[in-house]
């Protein structure tokens, strides 16, 4: 994966995103405060605004831009974790020219890393660690399996996706819909939501 | 929008105009609206601790209300139920500064601990000293090191005014933290729902309530609370608030206490509200030697009330009765 | 009761319950509950001539939240939406009667002019001169001998204050009147709802409104206005507003503004709505050289606003900002 | 008619209303301020405790009493107005042992006087007075023409009840439903619909 690759999933990012917003903010409003939606797209509209004006030169400056713009101009708790999982995975790819399947896992452990040093969020704790920590072990399968890049892709927003729905039956213990103790149960986690399109629009672009 | 019955003139614009509206109606007020922060019009003042506090808008006069002499020197609302960001902080951390460090009172909740704590970092890369005060009196949410804690709710403005006299009164930066965060540590809250709110962006409520239904335990963002009732007299559901904040944390003695309308609740209402909860402290020999009763913490035109009790000394009291010069607090001035 | 989504214990102790509950959190005050009057605790100052208003209870803080140095010395809330009765107000008169005379502010309404009027009546047996100023300040009724008049509706607030001040600087009671009819002479509002109220003893909506529907020229008791409409931007329904004073007494120069919530509308929109009035002034050539911006005159949990302008000029502007020191309105002190 | 059969039809008065208080809020909702009915139960519940605690020994001075107490508890418009009617017709009957129909009308008609002078309200401004005044006018046609007591009642019941009908149609010049304008056509008047009870009570009480 060249810039004009990562280029193309963030702008597939910010259009399902945008086309998802209200389901997104619907799931917030069951078991949050109705904005996750609002939130991410007004991120991800700055990042293709910031990316009009001028592409950063590698893939690492690219993921690093995608990340403060985030934080820039997110809030909440979504901005800082995924502003935080960019910029890790930015620091981690920094000039590297052509990713590989096995570099961009490197980068995303790097960004769950990175999520988990500031949100303290385990596996089960139903928040987006849930869809991304397993689809970032699909990949790591994948690679180790030796499956082509969009086998290996197509794996890891199938993990993904999964992930989000099994956070349907959890309690949870991070993030606002903690506050709500046994009635989080029975609605999916609208963080685990949005990691799931952000995968799924790796695969979109990937499979073009 | 169109059909949303909401005095807006687009989603995207409700804080921009609210600041602009807040920025007319208060000349002690200078407001920032590029980057969207209220200062005092007086500026920082050399050698006082400075005071930032910000959170989602949707909460008024929290926290922009409470900018003034006494109090905040500077608030950054987000978007509306959407922490602000870090830029916007470290910019009113900056401007505040007067060389004796800034403390930042954040309520409990995740986004706004991120993104204060990025503030900080940013703060310390700038040489600024940076404390800050994390509220958490929501009693409804189970304190727990395996959650997010409890929520902070309306005692943040009582930590925003004792700790806003206490630096007003010229004390280093260490004991502004220790007031507020005793402050912090005497304070309870417990809020009771009537009905959901609507958000500019939802346009219509975020849940939905039967006619006799109510939430119990709500906090300020339009949420369910932990358990769903059924309506009762005021003087219920008063003696509801007031046994779970008493269960959490004895009252006694004199206390500070505030009852705090959502925002589509009107006042009469919370008048009577309070009368049930006089009754209640002096059942349990306390008695509410200061109060609060109007709209402080609210959530958007959620209907029903919360209540914030905070245990006084004879140190809170004289912070609480320091002179405030605020769009929403003001007495002494 | 029962199902009633409201914070009271029953329909018959709202007022009471309200009263018990104002006289526990404002020290300033002295609540006679037997009789149902507000008064300042300091009572009568003689030589001051003494003010008295009220009215129906349902508009809080209209008139017991404006009880207090500089403003009235005493209230008398009626039944919600119903008039106080005689023999509360020659009490109030009574007991408030310095030697200097009694000012009766009487907003305009059938019950409220011939309860006043009643009670002047009485007052003349027991030889208090007794004056009174009739506010008649809603442009949304046409003005004709043939009808009730105009209501009197955010006016009030106004006429309070300055009529207060005057009478704290110790001004004769025709001195007083004179102000206080110059203040309703140059003051109009103009009331949009959004919603209907919900009166305890009705427990449902006084009138239904559709999703997109809106009432223009609403008054202050739940009532439909003149005409129904259909929702719209902020700035749109500001203008309307602004159009219908400015119709009616043209607007220029320095202007005290009151943009008020009907009870169910959060302060977020109330500022947002002022900002779009600011645009208005300037357009103009007025501004808005004092404000405020709140609920002030409400309509139990009425969703809307209404938007008071006077006219200022040097004396009434000085007497506005005189000091204050009521529950509702404080500064100055 | 003596002091009993006022007690009477007082008591009848208080227990229609009561019975009528949902009615007369409604129509008070639809051009009013929604307290109609609840403004007259709390007046006449008033006038009932004072009867209860000691009955007037005189006709004028019960009605006076009557007067008196709605003045004291009603406030509002009906108030003042009910309140000056008993009050008007209370000093026009004075000690009279036993009221004929002839002095009832006179008495009436001091009432309405007294509320007129108050409200400067004129019959088809839709109010109160749309009610009393044709009631009075068939008592005095009555009168003239000789009939019977209970006969020229019934009269007076009948057009008070067709006076309040009559008030539907009717644009408003007075009381609150005047703020409506135009929109105040198309609801019967509270206060019309309060004075046919009060004729009906009365009716009511001469018939058992
Ligand atoms: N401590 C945490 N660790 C990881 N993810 C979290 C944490 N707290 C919240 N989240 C995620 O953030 C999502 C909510 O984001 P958003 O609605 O944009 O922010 P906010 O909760 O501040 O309104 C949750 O659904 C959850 O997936
Ligand atoms: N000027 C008036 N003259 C006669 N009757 C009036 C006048 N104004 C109001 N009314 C009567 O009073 C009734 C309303 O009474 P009520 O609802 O108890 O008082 P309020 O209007 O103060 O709420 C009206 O329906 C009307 O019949
Ligand atoms: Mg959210
Ligand atoms: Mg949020
Ligand atoms: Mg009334
Ligand atoms: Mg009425």
């Amino acid at each position: 994966m060249n810039t004009a690759c990562f280029a193309a999933w963030i702008e597939e990012i910010a259009r399902t995103v945008h086309a998802e917003k209200d389901r997104l903010t619907r799931l917030d409003a069951a078991i949050g405060d109705a904005d996750h939606g609002a939130n991410l797209d007004r991120g991800f509209t700055a990042v293709s605004r910031v990316l009009a004006a001028k592409q950063p030169e590698t893939t690492g400056a690219m993921l690093t831009m995608v990340g403060s713009t985030l934080i820039r101009n997110v809030g909440g708790a979504s901005g800082p974790l995924y502003g935080m999982a960019f910029r890790q995975m930015g620091r981690v790819l920094g000039d590297t020219p052509d990713v590989s399947i096995a570099q961009l896992c490197t980068a995303l452990e790097a960004g769950l890393a990175g999520i988990q040093k500031l949100g303290a969020a385990t596996e089960g704790d139903k928040t987006l660690v849930d869809a991304l920590a397993p689809a970032i072990q699909a990949l790591a399968q994948s690679v180790q399996d030796g499956v082509k890049p969009e086998e290996a892709i197509s794996a890891a927003a199938a993990a993904a996706l999964a992930g989000a729905e099994a956070t349907i039956p959890m309690l949870a213990h991070k993030g606002r819909a903690s506050y709500l103790g046994p009635r989080s149960v029975g609605h999916e986690d609208p963080g685990a939501a949005s990691t799931a399109l952000i995968f799924a629009a790796l695969h979109a672009v990937t499979t073009r | 929008m169109g059909t949303v019955k909401k005095l807006i003139n687009g989603i995207e614009s409700v804080v921009p105009d609210t600041l602009r509206g807040l920025a007319a109606a208060h000349p002690g007020l200078r407001v920032d609206e590029e980057n969207r922060i209220v200062y005092r019009a007086a500026g920082p003042r050399p050698g006082k601790v400075g005071l930032v506090s910000g959170g989602g808008a949707g909460h008024e006069p929290l926290h922009t209300g409470f900018v003034g002499y006494g109090m905040l020197d500077a608030a950054c609302p987000g978007e509306v139920f959407t922490s602000p960001v870090p830029y916007q902080m470290i910019e009113a951390t900056t401007a505040v500064h007067g060389g004796a460090g800034v403390l930042h009172i954040v309520k409990n909740y995740t986004g706004d601990v991120l993104n204060f704590q990025m503030t900080a970092e940013l703060s310390a890369e700038e040489n600024i000293e940076v404390a800050a005060v994390l509220v958490d009196d929501d009693v409804a949410v189970h304190n727990s090191i395996y959650t997010a804690g409890r929520r902070g709710t309306g005692a943040t403005v009582f930590v925003e005014k004792i700790a806003g006299a206490m630096a007003e009164t010229g004390a280093p930066l260490h004991e502004v933290v220790r007031v507020a965060e005793e402050v912090n540590a005497r304070s309870r809250s417990f809020g009771i729902g009537l009905s959901s709110c609507t958000t500019p962006s939802v346009g219509k409520p975020t849940f939905d309530l039967g006619d006799t239904e109510i939430e119990l335990g709500i906090g300020i963002h339009g949420e369910p609370g932990r358990t769903r009732s059924t309506m009762r007299p005021a003087r219920d559901l008063a003696w509801i608030a007031m046994d779970a904040l008493h269960e959490d944390l004895p009252l006694s003695g004199d206390t500070l206490v505030m009852v705090n309308g959502m925002g589509g609740t009107p006042l009469i209402e919370l008048y009577i509200v309070f009368a049930e909860v006089v009754d209640y402290l002096a059942e349990k020999g306390a008695r509410a030697a200061r109060s609060l009763v109007g709209n402080y913490t609210t959530s958007l035109d959620m209907q029903g009330f919360s209540i914030t009790t905070c245990r006084l000394d004879d140190q809170l009291t004289r912070l609480w009765d320091f002179p405030v010069e605020t769009p929403a607090l003001r007495w002494g001035r």
